[in-house]
């Protein structure tokens, strides 16, 4: 299989998918390479992450559009593309800004179907590159994948890896619901074998990345790398881990984690955001509550400090939870008695 | 200037009307018995604008609507009992009484639905406009809006996206002078709706929203404008509301005859008779108030006996799929 | 003590701090009772709630001021005047509406101490009626107090009855950073007593409003009404129920969360949003996590169900977590083995 | 029209713009050595402006800035070396390394933040100028905000809300032709800021940002009109910047020789000299620019040996007070 990048595992599924169905589009601030520049010619940069990249020259301007800088109105011109029979992928180019573009996300895209009944779908994309890493400080770092979560009617996508990525947001295009598909800006230049091609990842599957018998470790996005980082170290030890990758937030692979939980009796579960009201708390909840009788130790934490994302690296660094903050939680539980 | 229509459209259009005011008087009534739970915003003044633009549609084409809904839904030929049901939040309403009121939809009319969040329409009727465009069958996406919603980021983000994608949207701006409980001369600086959406480079008309024909023109204009792939245009409607904000607003900050005085001389049903008085029939017309009695008797007891939805129903509809 | 309602309550707490620094001023739609009005006189009635009746006349149209329909900037010029030595009290009309003010709550107002490196406060109070109850429909009946909870920065408040109405919005007004303050539409006409004049409620201190050894039961806002409804059954079947009214979700009381199921070993929490991402995960995670030692039962989350708020009384009824749910998860637990 | 300044208030406004051009130069060259982490948006090209409309400001008047903010911010009257030490991220920066170039605040000199968030100042901004209002003591807030920004409902929504509450706030919108990749002029419906402006009822001005004179006489009048309790208003400046969006971008979409051109038409120090060639010494310049490249160099030097933030750092500063 060819090894390739997050972002053009990203970029080769959006070219397969606006090939497959001509109702698909793009749309966000420079996706095409930025419209009307000087030079008359446009790169094609595909915006400042690339993973649009070469869209404009093969399906055209009617279907690859840069828009103004206003974010409510790319998810709702997405939105209301989709309520009429397209299928709108817009791009919010940082998760940030998904606080502008909230009532169309969430009070709009979200509720379509409810509201109406079941009359009206919404099946739209909003791609939003996320999280800390790049020292982008507290407005172009936020992971915000609580917030999606929290919202019925939405799904809720974070690929951990570039085959994951490719056929998630192949799935994403194809689902009949809203998606809020989370990209780690951090993981862009991952490379990892993908298929060419038809490759779809369906949703609220989990991915079990190792097995053991000791200790169940839950994380998704790009904690995925820091836990797989960790497991070396661990498995040395003689630490047995689970390693679930839940690839979606909302719908959640419950039967996953509670069979391992079964199986370990410990579980930990490692998150970007901050702590209060994130998934790592839902998860957690959800196994103290369905799970209670299988728990040996209490459940731990791994998430970002109650705080902003702070800009200098040495701070930044101290701010995302790594594989050190994994490793020692891991053998926290595994040592509880 | 002479009109155009021909008979049956005038009586059509009548009846359209006719047929939201008695919708919403009738509301009125049945509101103080309790029996309707939430939040209503009724319509009636304002006719003639849901009217004489829709009377240019079809149901291919698309409008975005507002929490005050009722109108613009019967003009584009929602089915008056379905929605009365709704309202009274049955099973055998629009929307299976998920929405109510506030959330009135019928996809197959091409109406995009009532909406509760002022201004959101905007962006959603640019993505309907552009929607039509890569199809390029000339259909159109009509956005209705009041003057408070001009004030809204959404709807000034989408009246100059609708220009940069040169999307086939029609913002319908209903100036009925308040926004809840706060003046137009207030709360829009300038208060010039047309002149602020001229200058996102759009045509933009101002026209009177109490007369059907005043309407009726304006919107050709746009439309063979909008059809014609030159873009987005704004029409704003001056018009009045002849009840409260909300049902239950006592309206202190409204003169003490304002609604009175704009009953007598803003009645786009009055007006519409007195324009047409040497083309139709005063027996016409009047057969016509008869029907539409008729029409919401019927809708309001059939709502009242219809069953209520199931406790079940409050988890169904909130995906196609989940896991 | 005078007996007055939720709605009163608060809107003499406006009327003393008003009195009390005149940094203080409001803003919102129709918060003088709507300008601008053929009539002339503004009937000051405070807008749909009421909340802000009377300020206009005793303190004047440049502190009690009617804004246009702009959500972002209503909280966006609050927070601007905080940051320049004011006290803005915002009223956004619905919760729901929060989602059109996010960037100006949660990347602006909540960030601007941490990124200016503790140089600048931004002490604003959003004040946003929220909550079900009373059939207003998918978006204008939303709790939304999982997403102000989940942004560090931001301090949360939920007052659960008219003495805490006040004590709190008084607190808030005095606070040196951002609240948000959340009001239940469907208890503004709730009575209690109320003390006259000063009266502060501390943040992250919890009320334990009844003392029982069996189960703890952490409720907020409205949902605390409804416990205490379902306590009457328990007690008298002998189940002893720990309640505790949490008031404010950020920051939040660990202590006597903990302390208390250190004491019950079995925890129910009641929240009114959706169960994904909630405070009542929240909770239920930090003690599955800190107190795990203490529990003897799985953890009870009482919440909406994952679905947008319907509209039809029947439907509204049912999504409500309501006296019976709590009363059902209380016994569960009790009677867990 | 004859300068009206006097040879003070020259030879600083040369020094502010000469510090802001050499500050960007620098930072363009040292971010290539990887030193500097993050994302950086250069001034270079614009100092007119920031020189041109805070030469008229004292601490107490209230300036809001933008993701562009190092030539607001040294204007404003910011250290120097505190910043280039905030942009290092180091303990000693003006945020203690907490902000980084996109979020350099100092309240003592009434700068309230870059912003990383485009449009999100107009809002703030307002609520700045309302501040003001209250005081009654004739301080001003200005606004700076990119082309791009006008496109963001926060800052429409601030425009008309700046008219109603009669808010004495100077929208200063720096049109450099693009936001990111994308050009003003397919970004910006009517092309036209200034007239956008004016449509929401506040007086505004066009005039070129790259000619401190231009831009200082535009200001003069904006600032009377606002600092008399007139209103708010709005200065479109058309500007250019000599380098990409952000450091690393390769600018395609920009003309071969644009950049390159601006550089020789629209460096508004070679106007500077050129307008005042009768009224200062070159040596007095020169002199200037030989302090402002010694002081840069000294920035640098004393960011580099400072000390990085503590980890504890990471958790302080979130609250005043927490439980
Ligand atoms: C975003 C948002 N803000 C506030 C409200 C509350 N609200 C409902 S209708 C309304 C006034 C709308 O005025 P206008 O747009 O003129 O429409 P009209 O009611 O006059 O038909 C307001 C403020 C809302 N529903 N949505
Ligand atoms: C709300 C928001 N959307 C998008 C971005 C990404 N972004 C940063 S700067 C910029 C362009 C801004 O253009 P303009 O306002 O003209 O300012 P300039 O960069 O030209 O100084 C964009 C899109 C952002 N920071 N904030
Ligand atoms: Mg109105
Ligand atoms: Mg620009």
């Amino acid at each position: 299989m060819p090894v390739i990048t997050y972002r053009d595992a990203l970029n080769e599924a959006l070219h397969e998918e606006m090939a497959r169905d001509d109702r698909v589009f793009v749309c966000g601030e420079d996706v095409s390479g930025g419209a009307g520049g000087t030079s008359g010619e446009r790169e094609a940069s595909g915006g400042i992450f690339g993973v649009t990249a070469g869209l404009l020259p093969r399906f055209g301007e009617d279907r690859v559009i840069d828009t103004p800088i206003s974010e409510n109105t790319i998810v709702g011109m997405a939105a209301g593309a989709s309520l009429a029979g397209k299928r709108g992928v817009a791009e919010i180019m940082f998760a940030d800004f998904l606080s502008l573009a909230l009532d169309q996300t969430m009070n709009q895209a979200a509720k379509f179907r409810y509201m109406s009944g079941g009359k009206m779908g919404c099946p739209v994309v909003i791609r939003v590159p996320y999280g800390a890493g790049m020292n982008m400080a507290a407005q172009h770092s936020q992971a915000m994948y609580q917030i999606a979560t929290s919202v019925p009617g939405l799904k809720v996508v974070l690929p951990s890896n570039p085959a994951d990525a490719k056929g998630l947001l192949k799935s994403a295009i194809r689902d009949e619901d809203p998606v809020v598909f989370f990209e780690h800006k951090a993981m862009y230049g991952r490379k990892g074998e993908v298929a060419e091609g038809e490759h779809l990842v369906p949703f609220g599957q989990a991915a079990l990345l190792n097995e053991g018998d000791d200790v169940t470790v839950v994380a998704m996005g790009r904690m995925v790398v820091f836990a797989q980082k960790a497991l070396a170290g661990l498995v040395e030890d003689g630490v047995g881990v689970d390693l679930i990758d839940i690839r979606t937030t909302s719908p959640l692979d419950e039967d996953a984690i509670l069979d391992s939980v079964e199986k370990t009796g410990r579980l930990v579960v490692v998150d970007e955001c901050p702590p209060r009201c994130s998934v790592a708390a839902d998860i957690g909840a959800f196994v103290a509550s369905q799970g209670f009788s299988s728990l040996k130790a209490p459940v731990e934490l791994v998430t970002a400090p109650h705080a902003p994302v702070p800009f200098a690296k040495d701070l930044e660094r101290a701010y995302v939870p790594g594989p050190a903050a994994i490793d020692a939680a891991v053998r926290r539980v595994a040592a509880y008695r | 200037m002479a009109i155009q229509q021909s008979e049956d459209q005038l009586l059509r259009a009548y009846r359209q009307m006719k047929t939201i005011r008695e919708f919403e008087e009738r509301l009125h009534k049945e509101i103080m018995t309790g029996e309707i739970a939430g939040f209503t915003h009724l319509y009636s003044g304002q006719e003639a604008v849901a009217v004489g633009v829709c009377e240019h549609l079809d149901e291919k084409d698309l409008i975005v609507s507002t929490h005050r809904g009722h109108g613009h839904c019967i003009a584009k030929g929602c089915d008056v009992k379905a929605m009365m049901a709704e309202i009274y939040g049955r099973a055998t309403g629009l929307c299976k009484g998920k929405g109510g009121s506030m959330h009135i939809a019928d996809f197959d009319k091409g109406m995009l639905g009532a909406n509760g969040i002022v201004g959101a329409g905007g962006p959603l009727a640019v993505g309907a406009g552009l929607s039509a465009k890569l199809d390029g069958d000339g259909r159109v996406a009509v956005s209705f809006g009041g003057d408070g919603s001009v004030n809204q980021g959404a709807v000034l983000e989408a009246m100059n996206m609708a220009v940069v994608v040169k999307a086939p949207v029609i913002f319908v701006i209903e100036n009925n002078g308040y926004s809840e409980h706060t003046g137009a001369d207030y709360a829009v600086g300038s208060r010039d709706i047309a002149g602020r959406s001229e200058a996102f480079g759009m045509k933009a008309i101002k026209a009177d929203g109490s007369d059907y024909f005043a309407v009726y023109d304006a919107m050709a204009e746009l439309l063979d404008h909008a059809r014609a792939g030159r873009g987005p245009c704004t029409a704003e409607f001056m018009t009045t509301r002849f009840f409260g904000h909300f049902e239950g607003d006592p309206q202190k900050y409204r003169a003490k005859d304002e609604v009175k005085r704009h009953r007598e001389e803003m009645d786009c049903l009055k007006n519409f008779r007195e324009r047409t008085a040497g083309v139709l029939s005063a027996a016409a017309l009047d057969a016509i108030d008869d029907d539409v009695l008729a029409l919401i008797d019927e809708a309001v007891d059939e709502a009242r006996a219809a069953p209520g939805p199931g406790a079940d129903d409050v988890v169904t509809d909130v995906y196609a799929t989940y896991q």
